[in-house]
């Protein structure tokens, strides 16, 4: 294909060509850590740094070369038309919004990985560099072409490295956070039994997500997808020997599993449904096209819906994840907050296509996706409330957030949930890291109530990136929370002057009930660590630079990654160059996507960022943060030292049976409760509803109750007594004598049962043959 | 000795060496087949079996299959038996007739095995009453079943690993004493 | 060579395993029996995957036997907890299931 | 080539395969039974049945054969009588499969080793027919021990042979022994490409496998003296005895045969010394390999080789039963537990490793 944009990546193709290096890289840091790590002198941190580095500058340098690229054919936008190459149409770039905003098409490298069969011709080793700019309209022939070689083959796999704006996106975070985790590790983990089996399982999980991240194939993806599974098992369980931990680490695995069943049956009807390939190109192709059918398409977006919500968290099978902060700290800021729980939803936004045709997200108002996360959002939120354990409260907190992703993929926001996917990496991975550097603190100890308080005089600088991370998850301008939380209500399409695709009104008021909850439940953590008076025992002291410095960094990041992706009208209001606005979507957005969602199909838009929607929701987070701050500051007038109200209204209140065994616990209930009532909005709402209750509802139970209880005496005197029980009592002596009859058929031999089996075989047989 | 007897039978001369030999083995297999099922001592019936068991194996060889022959030889003879005649020597199996190896209603299990021999036999004739082997018939190369077995029916091969695995550790824990 | 004569054996052999299980007590022995209705089918594989000049018939035989390994196997292991449980292996004491 | 009728041939094979089992068995038994283990043992061995005591051997084969053949009153009769028969069996139907040159061998199958392997199970089903039919609790124990390790250590053997199997890509012995003679290691192919310089592992393997097939000391536990008095044989006597001795030595010199053909290079030697010697020169095709016809890989190579090849073999499998008689007179027993944990947990997983790597080894070069 003879595309410009092609020949203008020529020159940087390196890169894209061996982009396998980057998970190659911590691999094969994984097995010298194995075979050598401890008897080098940092006992094989050293070697997963040094790889991590490495791949992280790859990362780097891809990300930046790919970010040239799109520049580069985004100011060909002119020249960038319809071309006439031998007769065939082909168009160099996709041209979809109103301005003609450019995308990248996925470079897609692959190697045969094996295959079965005798065939001679079969497909040629080495790479296939599959063109720059997949044109929209013109897939149709060329994949014709392809599709008849591919018949020729016999049964092959391919392996290989897809990179695009999506994959390059996550190849930075996922180096860039796992560098930064790396070197915290080597402070917070010191002295460890396992120390080198740490590190290797580390590099191993980098290397896994790496691998899933740049898979070209649904088979690839899964591979990618166990692997760090299994990582995260052995990470939460690193402190197996306590029984609290493996429990926790068996109890991911299996919720996983059940997840798995999910991906495993969706990718196996994908691979039926687009002829036979494993290829994610291929199936996103068709599904686009519309050669596979959308009842297929849905039965496929159900099971991988399944797969997410295990490995994403999402309501109801997000149970394991607030139990896996049993692993390390920087653990769960890699893996369970940064990485591998949005594996799910960077498989919604790989095989985006599927998802949104089978869910027919274009133009609807609810479907399975967006209720999901929805539900996750609001669901997590209120846990969030009622721990007492901080890393909970943050695991609680990446689970609504992970439901926000969900939520706006579910509404066809894609580059919002990516964005949001992008922005929350940074800023939850600096409060787990603070968290961790806080019970580094307290000596291994999460428990907000009983060892913390007023740490903000001991340890500033955890205190200040901590609270910028706060700051960026309650979605307070101008941090990155602000951009993508904003992004994502927009989304909606709700908003009067938003457009988006649909109208998603409840999941819309959900996202809004989690906004203003997530600045409440974080004032509360923020309050109970960092201010009132210092519950301890002992002395706590601000970390070391190898725990302070990744979190300055990534404090830093939560302030400035937000500006990626700033609406066009805020950029013209600061005058900055139209190309700081809506960056991150032009990088980003993959062509797989642009080509299904063109424009002229008016399928797929991006909604109009809102100004109003902006205030309004920055001012509901501040509200609410500010109510809970209120609360706990009465608090702390009447006692210095006390984390909650004792005689609360809502012990006397059993109303939330809504969902989750916590809530079941009287004790957190209680706070929960008191927390929201003190904050002045649910009290009376709660008082109303059991007063509609008690007089209303029960006055309906009532009634009906006593009608039918008249009723019922008399059928039961008259028409059962008299008629049914004759007919039943009769049947019954029936059944009873035939039954008698059966009895000695079922003797309990074997030889019994088998006799009849083969004697009524051959009958049968014989009838078969002789009467038909 | 057995690839001449192969090479001849598959021949169109050899039709009737092997033809002999055929009726030989078969009259060797139901014979101790018979013996197997009538016989009053465990361990003289799964000496039986094996002899019925090499028979089949004979009959493989002569229809050209020899791997399957082969795969008889040592996954039946080399370790079903071997198994069957552990299980048997550890429940304590005694020298000499027992009495209670049998049912007393023997007619009952004749009957049933007469008739449906009777439908299957009448069925076959009626099916396949004239229908001759091939004449030019080449033995299978076992190559060319692993070929057939890692390409076409690669799915069922994998399937069945997983089988025997799982039968592996069920027969470990159904045999386990805890 | 007929095809008939192969297949003829094959039912012979499987009509006398049918006999074995429905007549035999001992558990072992029904074991047995069940291999030799077994190995008759694989006869028939066999002669089938002749006699079309196939390999399928000989890929399934194997199939077969691999499946029959399994079966001895955890039958046997079930015999022998049977034997440790009751001190016999007669099946017919093993009617628990008796309606 | 002399053209020989069915019969004849057949015929002729029968006797040469009784040659093949019981001249080389007779050979090891004077030669490592009663001479070498004598001299190891510091002491002379037989010396008066013939010059050095080299007709010992006759003389002991007519003690066996005079005495009475006793049969145990609570015994199986049959069972008991047919077991030896049955050892014998195993040990001649493995014989069949070997090759002793172009021509000279019993059977040319096309899965030759897979064959060699299945029938070498059989003998188990006779051991354990001994065992049960003895009505002795000595004899059940031994025979029941000998099934267990002879279960347990078929599977090291056979793993062992699939590394062969891998690297000379074929089944058939006479293509393992033609992949050996016109091997190169390295580019260089004076000497071939014997296996055991590539399959190491998988020999040692192979000789421990072997050594406890054939329940020889360390592993000697079914027929162990000072624990069972001998074990399945126990009951035994006269010319049935003599049968199982006869069958444990033949089968010690098959195995040996199967190691040499699978390791050594069977009958073939070395192409530089054919190059030397005249008139061995094999017959070539355009393309330079040896020629092959009727799906026997070696029908090329020089006639002479039906005369050398026997004794070729014939050499090798002395200094493979050397080791294994070496081996056996010098090592303790196993405790029983030992021998199947040595089995299972040291052996299997070391071949299993070792067809790995051959896999990948024979896929890059």
């Amino acid at each position: 294909m003879f595309l410009l944009a092609a020949e203008e990546a020529a020159a940087n193709s390196w890169l894209y060509d061996n982009a396998w290096l980057i998970p190659a890289l911590p691999a094969l840091s994984f097995l010298l850590i194995i075979f050598f790590g401890k008897r080098l002198p940092n006992k094989g941190a050293e070697i997963g740094i040094a790889a991590v580095s490495a791949a992280f500058i790859l990362a780097v340098l891809t990300t930046f070369t790919w970010m040239g690229d799109i520049r580069a054919s985004f100011d060909k936008k002119e020249e960038a038309q319809v071309l006439t190459v031998d007769g065939e149409e082909a168009i160099a770039v996709v041209l979809t919004a109103e301005e003609g905003e450019v995308r990248g098409a996925p470079i897609i490298n692959e190697v045969e990985w094996f295959g079965i069969g005798t065939d001679a011709n079969r497909t040629t080793l080495g790479t296939e560099a599959n063109g720059h700019g997949q044109p929209a309209g013109g897939e149709g022939e060329t994949h014709a072409d392809e599709e008849g070689h591919a018949e020729e083959k016999a049964f092959s796999i391919s392996i290989g490295t897809w990179v695009d704006g999506q994959s390059v996106m996550m190849l930075f975070v996922v180096t860039f956070i796992s560098l930064l985790v790396h070197i915290y590790s080597t402070e917070y983990v010191k002295g460890d039994r396992r120390y080198t089996h740490y590190f290797a399982f580390l590099s191993l999980f980098t290397a896994s997500m790496l691998f899933m991240v740049l898979s070209s194939s649904t088979l690839q993806l899964i591979v990618g997808w166990e692997l760090v599974g299994v990582c995260s098992f052995g990470l939460i369980g690193h402190w197996w020997e306590e029984k609290d931990n493996s429990d926790a680490a068996l109890k991911a695995f299996l919720t996983n599993r059940v997840g798995d069943i999910g991906l495993l049956i969706g990718m196996t009807i994908l691979y039926f449904a687009a002829g036979q390939s494993f290829s994610i190109k291929t199936i996103n192709e068709m599904a686009v096209a519309g050669d596979i059918s959308k009842g297929t398409l849905q039965i496929a977006a159900l099971c991988l819906m399944a797969a997410v919500m295990s490995k994403s968290g999402q309501f109801i099978l997000h149970t394991w994840l607030p139990d896996a902060m049993a692993g390390p700290t920087p653990v769960s800021a890699l893996i369970h907050a940064a990485t591998m729980v949005v594996a799910g939803v960077y498989m919604i936004g790989r095989l985006y296509p599927v998802f949104f045709v089978g869910f027919g997200i274009a133009g609807g108002t609810i479907n399975v996706m967006a209720f999901i996360g929805g539900l996750t959002c609001v669901g997590g939120g209120l846990l969030a409330f009622v721990q007492r354990d901080l890393k909970k409260v943050l695991a609680y907190s990446t689970v609504s957030q992970l439901g926000y992703m969900v939520l706006a993929l579910g509404m066809g926001a894609y580059t919002a949930g990516l964005f949001h996917l992008f922005t929350h990496a940074f800023f939850k991975a600096c409060l787990f890291l603070g968290a961790g550097s806080v019970s580094h603190a307290c000596h291994h100890s999460f428990d907000m109530k009983a060892d913390m308080g007023g740490l903000r005089k001991y340890m500033p600088t955890t205190f200040a990136t901590f609270m910028i991370g706060t700051a960026a998850l309650a979605g307070l301008p101008p941090l990155a929370g602000f951009w993508s939380k904003d992004e994502i209500l927009v989304g909606a399409g709700v908003w009067p002057g938003t457009e988006g695709n649909g109208t998603y009104t409840i999941p819309f008021i959900f996202g809004m009930l989690t906004a203003a909850m997530t600045a409440a439940y974080m004032t509360r953590a923020v309050w109970l660590t960092f201010f009132g008076d210092y519950r301890g025992h002992e002395e706590p002291h601000e970390s070391p630079p190898r725990i302070t410095v990744p979190l300055v960094i990534l404090a830093f990041m939560a302030v400035v990654v937000g500006f990626f992706n700033m609406p066009k009208q805020f950029v013209e209001a600061l005058r900055l160059p139209s190309r700081f606005a809506l960056a991150f979507e032009h990088w980003v957005e993959p062509a797989g996507v642009a080509t299904f969602v063109s424009k002229e199909a008016n399928k797929f838009t991006h909604a109009k960022p809102s100004l109003s929607l902006a205030v309004v929701a920055t001012g509901l987070a501040l509200g609410a943060g500010f109510l809970v701050w209120n609360y706990y500051k009465r608090l702390y007038a009447m006692d210095p030292k006390a984390t909650e109200y004792t005689n609360g209204l809502a012990s006397r209140i059993p109303l939330l049976a809504t969902g989750h065994k916590v809530l079941e616990n009287k004790y957190y209930l209680d706070h929960l409760y008191t927390g929201v009532i003190a904050g002045g909005t649910k009290g009376p709402l709660a008082r109303a509803a059991n007063w509609t209750n008690q007089n209303i509802l029960d006055g309906v139970v009532n009634l009906v109750g006593v009608t039918s209880v008249s009723i019922g005496r008399f059928v039961y005197r008259y028409i059962d007594q008299g008629v049914v029980d004759g007919a039943v009592n009769a049947s019954g002596s029936a059944a009873s004598s035939f039954g008698q009859l059966l009895r000695g058929m079922q003797s309990g031999q074997v030889r019994q049962y088998a006799t009849l089996l083969f004697g009524a075989a051959t009958v049968m047989v014989a009838v078969f043959i002789f009467a038909v | 000795m057995m690839n001449l007897v192969l090479q001849t039978a598959l021949s169109d001369t050899g039709n009737w060496i092997a033809n002999i030999f055929f009726y030989i083995i078969a009259a060797v297999a139901v014979v101790a087949a018979l013996k197997m099922v009538t016989t009053n001592n465990v361990v003289h019936a799964s000496l039986y079996l094996l002899v019925v068991l090499s028979a089949v194996a004979a009959t493989y060889v002569i229809l050209g299959a020899e791997f399957a022959a082969a795969t008889q030889v040592l996954v039946y003879l080399g370790a079903i038996m071997v198994l069957l005649l552990f299980g048997v020597m550890l429940t304590r199996a005694k020298i000499g007739a027992e009495t209670d190896l049998d049912y007393d209603q023997r007619w009952i299990g004749a009957l049933v095995a007469t008739a449906l021999g009777a439908v299957m036999m009448y069925s076959l004739w009626e099916g396949f009453g004239d229908v001759t082997m091939p004449a030019e018939q080449v033995p299978q190369r076992t190559e060319a079943v692993a070929d057939e077995i890692f390409s076409t029916y690669i799915v069922p091969f994998e399937a069945l690993s997983v089988l025997l695995l799982a039968a592996l550790i069920g027969a470990v824990v159904v045999a386990r004493r805890d | 060579m007929f095809l008939n004569q192969f297949l003829f054996l094959a039912a012979i052999l499987f009509c006398i395993g049918v006999y074995g299980v429905l007549t035999r007590k001992n558990g072992v022995l029904v074991l047995m029996s069940i291999e030799l209705i077994l190995n008759a089918v694989n006869i028939n594989l066999v002669a089938f995957g002749a006699f079309h000049q196939h390999l399928s018939g000989q890929v399934f035989a194997l199939f077969v036997i691999a499946v029959a390994a399994a079966e001895v196997g955890v039958g046997l292991a079930i015999v022998l907890l049977i034997y440790r449980n009751r001190r016999s292996i007669n099946v017919a004491e093993a009617n628990i299931l008796k309606g | 080539m002399i053209e020989l009728a069915y019969w004849q041939e057949t015929i002729l094979k029968l006797v040469f395969a009784f040659v093949a089992v019981l001249i080389p068995a007779g050979l090891t038994v004077n030669l490592y039974l009663f001479k070498m283990v004598s001299f190891m043992q510091s002491r002379l061995g037989p010396m008066e049945a013939g010059p050095f005591g080299s007709l010992q051997l006759v003389a002991e084969v007519g003690k066996w054969a005079q005495k009475e053949d006793i049969v145990p009153r609570r015994a199986d009769e049959f069972v008991y009588k047919a077991s030896p028969y049955v050892v014998l069996l195993s040990t001649f139907l493995l014989v069949l499969v070997v090759p002793f040159g172009p021509d000279a061998m019993f059977a040319n199958f096309g899965t030759g080793i897979f064959f060699a392997m299945a029938v070498s199970s059989v003998s188990v089903i006779g051991i354990l027919m001994a065992g049960w039919a003895s009505a002795s609790k000595y004899s059940l124990l031994g025979g029941l021990r000998a099934a267990g390790q002879l279960i347990a250590y078929e599977l090291p053997l056979v793993l062992a042979v699939v590394g062969v199997v891998i690297q000379a890509g074929s089944l058939n012995l006479q293509d393992i022994v033609m992949a050996q003679h016109n091997g190169e290691i390295f580019g260089w192919g004076a000497i071939g490409n014997p296996f055991i310089l590539t399959q190491f592992v998988g020999f040692m393997i192979f000789l421990i496998a072997v050594q406890a097939e054939l329940t020889q000391t360390p592993f000697d536990m079914p027929i162990a003296e000072s624990e069972l008095v001998s074990g399945y044989m126990t009951e035994y006597s006269g010319f049935r005895f003599l049968l199982f001795f006869i069958g444990e030595f033949a089968t010690a010199n098959i195995f040996a045969f199967l190691g040499a053909t699978l390791f050594l290079g069977g009958w073939s030697i070395p192409p530089f010394l054919m190059d030397i010697i005249p008139g061995l020169a094999p017959e070539l095709d355009a393309t330079g390999a040896v020629l092959s016809e009727g799906g026997n890989s070696a029908a090329g190579m020089s006639p002479w080789f039906n005369l050398i090849g026997p004794l070729v073999m014939l050499v090798k499998m002395l200094a493979l039963t050397f080791i294994v008689y070496w081996v056996r007179f010098t090592y303790p027993r196993f405790r029983e537990d030992q021998l199947q944990k040595f089995a299972w947990k040291v052996l299997i997983p070391i071949s299993l490793v070792n067809i790995a790597v051959t896999g990948v080894l024979k896929v890059v070069f």
